[in-house]
């Protein structure tokens, strides 16, 4: 089972901000050269700050944004520059579920409506039909048949994620876009999506691309990871290399950062100053030099190239490790 | 100039509200009866109407006309001046003359002036105009025709419209567009009296702001007063309210050459279907006085008919003679003005006691009136009924029968929308408008009255009755048939 | 045993739909140090966030209102306060961050102004002085350009920042307490490690003391001395934030802890509590969590467990651990 | 492929009594009070719409040219018009007429509007800009211009007079909606139905319309008492109604020439519209809180 | 913010054009023959024919729109057909009593719709809020001849404090802003009350209330300003009905208005002046709107135009 559901080459995304009242268009590089792959039945999973471009990148690939370069092959098919109306095969193999869980179900449809929304769009079943698997989808996310007339918002947060599982697993999808799908969730409720998540993977072979910032969620789930900073992947490689053998200086900072429940291993932490640059003006030379605790002088001017680290496919953009 | 012309009176002002908007102050120009009123307080021509609405002389001294009708002589007035200080003389009555026969702008008081052929200045203060065929109704056009200063006609004719100067008792002060307009007592008035020293006139188009204004004493005068506001006024003794005849004739036009009303008894059966007492109750809150023949009484010649009283069972009779035992669907026009929408519906209600059922269309001016005169032939008009009034000068009853009842005066050429076609009548129109004589005249337009009367070309209905509001403190001033308002003697008691 | 700064004794707070009565704290206890920063934990819905508004008086605007029992700020019940002592005290000695540091802060006020606000109501300092007071508070929370931010407005600043803002308006008037309601979780880790430091810092500093709500046990781990895990609206074990960690009592707790995935950790499936939270309106007889408890006996269908002292000072209500009950149950 | 369930639950929520969704909006719109007698006065209304004729005391086109003008006695509860006619009858049987020309001109005008609307804030790019170009040029443009191009172009009856004030309404809906639908696109929802591949017509209705439903409630309840007065001055200019039949604004309009001697023949008609407006009015926000499944329950 | 308030006031030149042409042929294209309404009922078909030559009627319809057109650029709004003045006569007296108008009934509408609203968010559904309802169903349910004349009848027939019409001197215009600011003060009222619902649950009032401010405070600092976005949109929505529905008032209190001319000259087909007068309207639009879209962002820092 080797077989490349997903490839991603280059891909970019800017936006064209307006700014101030006089016209001057900024463009802000939300994507910038963004490569990776994934095998059917695995997990890929986007790691990095809070406006570093995995939303988007998510979205790409999706196709609900069009990427200014780079190509997506999805299942052996170039999607990058179809059309809408030629993309309704794609949508049915590729489906999302989001972040947040109380704004991506509509407020105003009850629960089975929301579920069965995919159906009602690509297939031409009856009623009864489409009913009948909604309730079975309903089954296995762990709802009963009784919540599907309700909405969404009598819900707790981890039944929300469950609907919007289930309106994404409906269609039997090949893969599935989970933009942080648990980041808004409880520990508790977190780990049961999670547990469930790996579950339906192993049961259907559904390959995720699985988009997060908590590092102990990825671990968790993934096959591979890829760290992102100001839209390019900084560092890339399987799990174990990652964690075992962070070598960027940003993946170091983010793992350091996560808090460990355990009182007794309160640690020195690398904390970062400032915030993230913001994208409409990145820093010249690497993207991390403003933060970065061991920037050196070249790291100001000159972009670091991609290096393999070790055999196992494990990549980092530093001066340090190219040096 | 205090000398004996010397005007005194009261230094107050009074003010005037009337219920539309002025137009122009062009006294050549003029088609609207407030913009008339106006002017009349600042202009004056050769002839003008008495309180009855008949002629009499002004400017002019006295007056002759030619047994052929064509040459008019005119003897004026000395020592008046206009409002610059221009004499009023000969010299001045031609420049006037020859501006409304010549100036193509003036599209509207150009009719009969247009047939004539010389103005000749006889001395310094007479003149004579000779006309190219005879045409009835020039003296009741001279009347109408006022007098401007020759030296705004030829110096600064673009401020006609705005600010026009004569001889009248009152002088232009200022117009603000929309809201007043302002004139002054002229001092060296020719005719003696005391006069108020300032008036002002103000469209105010609501009945009952009209009415407020009165009670507050914001106002002097109001006219119209709205006849079913009256009641507000009851015993309230700061207020005199007249009521004056007057020469607006409301009827109903009948296409006579349209079936079914081609058929005289069923005209005849309309007439005798409507309740003129309850008309004038309903529709004029009580004031009017039934129209009893073609022409209102206080018209030149007018001959009282035997009136359509309302007899239900001759109408129904008649419609039965007529085929139309079970009625049938007419339809009336009229435009969007409340009083005939009320007007419309009363002979809806009227009609429909005989059986037959009206369907009222009002509509738009404009719309209406490409309706009406967009039938470039008999054949084409769709018109059945016509709910409308008609007024004209009291003295010119050529203008209150020609364009309705002569057949040249058919569709589109002018307003005879009952399509009325009488060979007899025609002729007798044309005679009356050739001759001087006034016996003869006379004569015709008894024939002429009776003969349409008979044929009921309309549905008669009434003649308005103008109320006019006055503080009790006012004096002098009146409104004639026409609804003119004369303020020449305007003054507080 | 140090002074007690706030005492939250038998707290019951109830919402009112549909002419019903809904009560979601059941006599909550638990009580604050000075100079302590205290953990409360539980899963979303178990009234944390309420019990921090029943602190601060905050029902304005919902159906709430306390029903039972008594908070005491420095031994005053200020439950009995009225509108304007309260409001007087908010902001003062009391300070409060929310939940959402997005939808916090005024959208169309610029940063100076809302931040101004409490300085002006309660230290009754002028314009200019209030302006001086606020640029400090900001650099005071590390925020880099602290004049020119002054005159910006909300959007302009990201998440960290405006988190930051929101730390500088709670600690501006040198509250006694600070609540902070899950301070980080819309936040990145990185961000929230600088955040988590910051507090940190100034609550050593100004010796203040610190309500910290949240559900992120890491976090708790790293700051808190004492915690406080809540469950459908009660109080199920209090305990010093080393004990706690190392041998959770109450099955809840347990089941928390467990659920965590943990870097290195190499579990193929994570502990999960499984069910929900009871509905408030429609709560199981007998102990709330039995429904979902590994160890559920009979005893627990039937009735509520109450709080038992166990030893070091902690509490626990468990029927698991009714045997130990001893004299001094609160 | 058959699923199975992997995760169960021990406690299952205690299943709601199941309501079909008309009876679900029936009982929670009895929750809201006001609203519901507001219905109340309303179903009234639309009952005697339908059976006004038949229980009209006297023919409301009848006139009585002894007894016009009179203030309301026994004889005659709301008194007699101008004609006589009983104003109590003719507002019994004008209810038909004024209630459905008022409300489905403000629906159609809504209809058009909300769509025009959606669409412009929707696509946004040129299309907005033309629409929304449009409405500022019609909002410049007299109604009574507008009136009489259309009687012009349609001829008279009451659908053209539908037609006429739904045209005036529509650009201040498109505006409405189109403000809501900008806000309405930024939500995750809709993105999520994008990325389930829903065409753009399933978005804009099935998604954005509901969001901006609330705004336009408020706004559609105001406009019914303003399409009255309008429907009313159309038919003046002949394009509506003729003027005998019994439409409350009609009424209003024709009395206005006794405001002060009789007064009641305006404000019959005029209490009239007024307790319908405010009917419509309470219903609209009840509406809105029962629409809105988050404070429905309120 | 000056650049682009210019753009887009140099962007309204071709729009204005698009909207002269289309006016043009509108108000030509529908029914009604201005010669035949000067001329009058009474006047021959010759008559008429004169009077249509004398107005350059009898031209084809483009050369009647670039001879109009050619005025307007020489600043020459044309001649009225119907009074024979100048239309820019015409419109002086008028224009700026109608702008005085419109700008005090919506000054007045809105803080008083404001304040209704405002209330009536506040104490929903208690009585505040009713008769808040009541007063906001009134407005727009009663017709403006019907206030108009019931606000004459008490102010200045009963109590004799203000005119009964006219536009001299301020008090001329207190009862005429009143009836036409009555409808806009309903809606901008139930607009302001639904906006601010929505605004008082969000976060930062409770952050408000968390600092220590007062109830007061919390309102208008921060709830109202938040509000106020809706209720802009609203109110330069009914600018149109200012702009045209003042005809009523306008005849109720004899003002000497721009609605009423041009309802007036639209009866008389009166082409010059209906054409400059939807010209002036159109502008006027387009700057209302225009400073709606300044308020907006004003308003809320977040929205910037491009
Ligand atoms: N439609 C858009 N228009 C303009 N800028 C955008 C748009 N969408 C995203 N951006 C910008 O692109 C950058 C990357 O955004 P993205 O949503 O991909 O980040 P993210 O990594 O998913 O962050 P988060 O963790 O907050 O979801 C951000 O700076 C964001 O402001
Ligand atoms: N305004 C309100 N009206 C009615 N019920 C409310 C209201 N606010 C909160 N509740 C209810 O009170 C309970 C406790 O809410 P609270 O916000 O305190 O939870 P929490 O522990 O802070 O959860 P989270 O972790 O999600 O913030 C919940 O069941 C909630 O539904
Ligand atoms: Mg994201
Ligand atoms: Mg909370």
């Amino acid at each position: 089972m080797s077989n490349k559901l997903l490839k991603v080459t280059g891909i970019r995304k800017s936006f064209e901000i307006p700014s101030g009242i006089l016209g001057k268009k900024k463009i802000l590089k939300a994507v910038n050269d963004v490569s990776f792959e994934i095998m059917e039945g695995q997990t890929f999973s986007l790691v990095g700050e809070s406006g570093c471009g995995k939303s988007t990148t998510g979205r790409l690939v999706s196709r609900l944004l069009t990427p200014s370069e780079g190509e997506i092959w999805i299942d052996g098919e170039e999607i990058s520059q179809k059309k809408e109306s030629q993309l309704k095969k794609m949508r049915q193999k590729v489906q999302m579920i989001f972040q947040d869980p109380y704004a991506s179900l509509n407020p105003r449809m009850k629960v089975r409506d929301i579920i069965a929304e995919p159906l009602l769009i690509h297939t031409k079943l009856s009623k009864l039909e489409q009913q009948r698997l909604v309730s079975e989808i309903l089954k296995v996310v762990g709802l009963n048949e009784s919540h599907a007339d309700r909405y969404a918002h009598e819900f707790s947060g981890g039944q929300r994620q469950r609907i919007g599982i289930a309106r994404a697993l409906i269609m039997k999808p090949r893969l599935i876009i989970a933009d942080e799908p648990v980041s808004a969730l409880d520990v508790s409720i977190q780990s049961q999506i999670l547990n469930l998540l790996k579950d339906l993977q192993s049961e259907y072979n559904i390959t995720y691309l699985f988009i997060s910032h908590d590092l102990s969620v990825v671990e968790h789930i993934s096959d591979y990871i890829g760290v992102m900073y100001l839209g390019t992947i900084v560092e890339s490689g399987p799990k174990d290399a990652i964690f075992s053998n962070p070598q960027h200086p940003y993946t170091k900072a983010l793992l350091s950062s996560v808090p460990i429940p355990d009182p007794k291993l309160r640690k020195e932490r690398i904390i970062l100053k400032g915030d993230l640059p913001s994208p409409m003006n990145p820093p010249a030379g690497c993207p991390f030099h403003t933060r970065c605790p061991v920037s050196m002088e070249m790291c100001k001017t000159i972009v670091p190239k991609v290096t393999q680290v070790a055999l196992d496919n494990h990549f980092v953009s530093c001066h340090l490790m190219s040096s | 100039g205090d000398s004996e012309k010397g005007q005194k009176g009261s230094d107050k002002e009074i003010v005037i509200a009337v219920n539309e908007n002025f137009i122009s102050m062009d006294p050549h120009n003029t088609g609207d009866t407030n913009s008339n009123s106006v002017q009349s307080a600042m202009l004056e021509g050769l002839l003008g109407f008495d309180s009855d609405g008949q002629i009499t002389t002004v400017l002019a001294e006295d007056y002759s006309v030619s047994e052929n009708a064509l040459e008019y002589t005119f003897k004026l007035n000395q020592g008046i001046k206009f409002h610059d200080g221009e004499e009023f003389n000969a010299e001045a009555v031609k420049v006037n003359i020859e501006r409304i026969m010549k100036d193509e702008s003036l599209r509207l008081n150009s009719r009969g002036f247009n047939l004539i052929t010389s103005v000749d200045i006889l001395g310094d203060y007479e003149i004579k105009v000779t006309l190219k065929t005879p045409y009835s109704a020039m003296l009741t056009r001279f009347s109408v025709a006022k007098m401007l200063s020759p030296k705004l006609i030829k110096e600064n004719s673009d401020d006609i419209p705005k600010s026009p100067v004569g001889t009248g008792p009152f002088k232009f002060v200022e117009w603000v567009q929309g809201d007043h307009l302002t004139v002054e007592r002229y001092d060296d008035y020719w005719k003696k009296g005391e006069r108020v020293k300032k008036i002002t006139y103000k469209p105010v188009p609501e009945n009952g702001s009209r009415i407020a204004m009165l009670k507050t004493g914001e106002a002097s005068v109001i006219y119209p007063l709205p006849a079913q506001n009256l009641q507000e006024l009851e015993g309230n003794k700061d207020i005199i309210v007249s009521k004056i005849p007057s020469t607006i004739a409301r009827y109903v036009s009948i296409n006579t050459m349209k079936e079914p009303f081609d058929d005289v008894r069923i005209r005849q059966a309309f007439n005798y279907a409507v309740d003129k007492n309850a008309y004038i109750k309903v529709v004029n809150s009580g004031f009017g006085l039934p129209l009893d023949s073609v022409i209102p009484s206080k018209t030149l010649y007018y001959v009282k008919q035997d009136v359509y009283e309302q007899n239900i069972e001759k109408a129904k009779e008649l419609l039965k003679e007529a085929g139309f035992e079970n009625g049938f669907t007419a339809e009336i026009w009229g435009n969007t003005n409340s009083d005939t929408m009320k007007g419309m519906q009363f002979i809806q209600q009227q009609l429909k006691e005989i059986g037959v059922t009206v369907e009222i269309k009002s509509m738009e001016e404009g719309t209406l009136s490409d309706e009406i005169f967009g039938a470039q032939t008999p054949e084409e008009a769709k018109l059945q009924m016509w709910y409308v009034s008609w007024s004209s000068y009291a003295s010119d009853v050529t203008n209150a029968t020609k364009p309705l009842f002569h057949s040249e005066s058919i569709p589109p050429n002018s307003a005879n929308t009952a399509y009325y076609k009488n060979t007899e009548v025609d002729s007798w129109m044309n005679e009356a408008n050739s001759t001087g004589d006034a016996t003869k005249q006379a004569e015709l337009y008894e024939k002429i009255q009776s003969t349409i009367y008979k044929d009921a070309p309309w549905i008669f209905l009434g003649v308005d009755e103008l109320l006019v509001g006055t503080r009790s403190d006012i004096e002098g001033i009146y409104v004639d048939p026409t609804g003119g308002i004369n303020v020449s003697d305007a003054n507080f008691k | 045993m140090s002074e007690k700064l706030l005492q939250v004794e038998q707290l019951q707070t109830e919402f009112t739909k549909d002419k019903q009565k809904i009560r979601i704290l059941h006599g909550v206890n638990f009580h604050i140090n000075k100079g302590e920063v205290i953990g409360l934990v539980g899963e979303s819905g178990c009234g944390k966030s309420l019990t921090s508004l029943s602190i601060m008086g905050l029902f304005k605007g919902t159906s709430g209102e306390i029903t039972g029992g008594h908070i005491r700020f420095n031994g005053q019940d200020i439950t009995s306060l009225n509108v304007n002592e309260m409001r007087k005290m908010r902001g003062k000695q009391i300070a409060m961050i929310f939940q959402e540091p997005m939808t916090s802060l005024n959208p169309v006020m610029k940063i100076g102004e809302q931040l101004m606000e409490p300085i002006r109501i309660h230290l009754n300092l002028n314009k200019k002085q209030a302006k001086e007071h606020a640029i400090s508070m900001l650099k005071k929370v590390g925020i880099a350009r602290p004049d020119e931010v002054i005159n910006e407005y909300p959007h302009q600043l990201s998440g960290g920042m405006r988190q930051r803002v929101m730390i500088a308006m709670a600690m501006s008037c040198n509250p006694n307490l600070l609540i902070a309601d899950e301070p980080t979780t819309a936040l990145d880790v990185t961000i929230q490690a600088q955040i988590l430091e910051l507090m940190k810092q100034l609550q050593q500093q100004e010796d203040m003391s610190i309500l910290l709500i949240t559900h992120d046990l890491g976090i708790v781990a790293e700051m808190c001395d004492r915690v406080v895990v809540m469950y459908a609206g009660r109080v199920v074990e209090e305990a010093n934030v080393f004990d706690l960690f190392e041998e959770p009592k109450h099955p809840y707790t347990r089941g928390l802890i467990g659920s965590v995935p943990k870097i290195g950790d190499k579990r193929d499936k994570l502990d999960s509590i499984k069910g929900n939270v009871p509905d408030p309106s429609d709560m199981p007889i007998g102990c709330k969590f039995a429904p979902r408890c590994t160890q559920v006996m009979p005893i627990c269908l039937e009735a509520e467990p109450t709080s038992i002292m166990l030893e070091n000072d902690r509490l626990c209500s468990c029927w698991l651990y009714d045997h130990e009950r001893g004299e001094m149950h609160v | 492929m058959e699923f199975t369930s992997t995760v169960t639950e021990k406690k299952q929520v205690v299943p709601k009594k199941k309501y079909s969704p008309v009876r679900e909006f029936w009982v929670n719109f009895k929750h809201q009070k006001t609203a519901f007698f507001a219905s109340m006065f309303i179903l009234l209304l639309i009952i005697i719409a339908i059976i006004g004729p038949s229980i009209a005391p006297y023919d409301p086109y009848k006139p009585d040219y002894d007894a016009t003008l009179q203030g309301p006695s026994s004889e005659h509860i709301l008194g007699t018009d101008e004609y006589g006619r009983d104003i109590f009858s003719r507002i019994l049987v004008g209810t038909r007429i004024t209630l459905s020309v008022s409300t489905s001109s403000v629906l159609l005008g809504a209809i058009v509007g909300t769509v025009l609307g959606i669409m412009s804030g929707y696509f946004g790019g040129w299309l907005d800009r033309i629409i929304m170009r449009s409405s500022d040029v019609m909002f410049a443009f007299p109604d009574l211009l507008l009136a009489i191009a259309i009687v012009a172009v349609l001829g008279p009856g009451l659908n053209n007079v539908i037609i006429a004030v739904s045209v005036f309404s529509v650009p201040s809906f498109a505006r409405l909606v189109r403000g809501s639908t900008l806000e309405a696109k930024e939500n995750t929802f809709v993105e999520a139905a994008k990325s389930m591949g829903a065409p753009h017509k399933r978005i804009m209705f099935k998604h954005i319309f509901p969001e901006t439903v609330s705004s336009l409630i408020v706004f559609v309840t105001m406009r019914i008492g303003t399409a009255i007065i309008a429907a009313s001055s159309l038919s003046f200019l002949g394009l509506g109604a003729s003027p005998e039949t019994p439409d409350w604004g009609a009424m209003l309009s024709m009395g206005r020439d006794y405001l002060g001697t009789a007064s009641h023949v305006v404000m019959m008609p005029g209490i009239a519209i007024f307790l319908t407006v405010l009917a419509f009015n309470l219903v609209g926000d009840g509406l809105r809180d029962v629409l809105d499944p988050k404070t429905k329950n309120e | 913010m000056f650049q682009y308030i210019l753009k887009r006031i140099i962007e309204m030149i071709p729009l204005l054009l698009v909207v002269s042409i289309l006016t043009f042929l509108f108000i030509h294209m529908i029914p009604g023959d201005p010669a035949r309404l000067v001329a009058g009922k009474d006047a021959t078909l010759e008559d008429v024919n004169r009077v249509s030559i004398e107005l350059g009627l009898d031209q084809p319809i483009w050369k009647q729109y670039v001879t109009f057109m050619g005025n307007l650029f020489k600043g020459d709004l044309g001649t009225s057909l119907k009074t024979g003045l100048p239309v820019s006569n015409m419109f002086a007296d008028r224009f700026m009593p109608s702008i005085y108008l419109t700008l005090l009934s919506m000054g007045w509408a809105l803080v008083i719709g404001l304040i209704i609203g405002t209330l009536s968010a506040v104490f929903k559904n208690k009585w505040p809020d009713h008769l808040g309802m009541v007063t906001a169903v009134s407005g727009i349910s009663l017709p403006g001849f019907w206030l108009g004349l019931i606000l004459i009848q008490i102010f200045s027939v009963q109590l004799g404090w203000f005119p009964t019409g006219g536009a001299e001197g301020w008090k001329s215009y207190v009862l005429p802003s009143i009836t036409l600011g009555a409808g806009i003060m309903s809606m901008l009222a139930r607009f302001t009350r639904s906006s601010l619902l929505e605004t008082l649950k969000a976060d930062f009032i409770r952050t408000g209330r968390a600092k220590g401010l007062k109830e007061s405070s919390v309102l208008t600092k921060h709830a109202l300003r938040n509000s106020l976005i809706p209720v802009v949109t609203i109110a330069g929505l009914q600018f149109g009905f200012l702009l045209g529905g003042s005809v009523v008032v306008e005849t109720v209190f004899s003002f000497p208005g721009m609605g009423r001319l041009l309802i007036d000259s639209i009866a008389f087909r009166d082409y010059p002046v209906i054409q400059s007068a939807l010209l002036l309207f159109s502008i006027e639009f387009i700057l209302v709107n225009l400073i709606v879209d300044i308020l907006y962002s004003t308003l809320n820092p977040k929205i910037q135009y491009e």
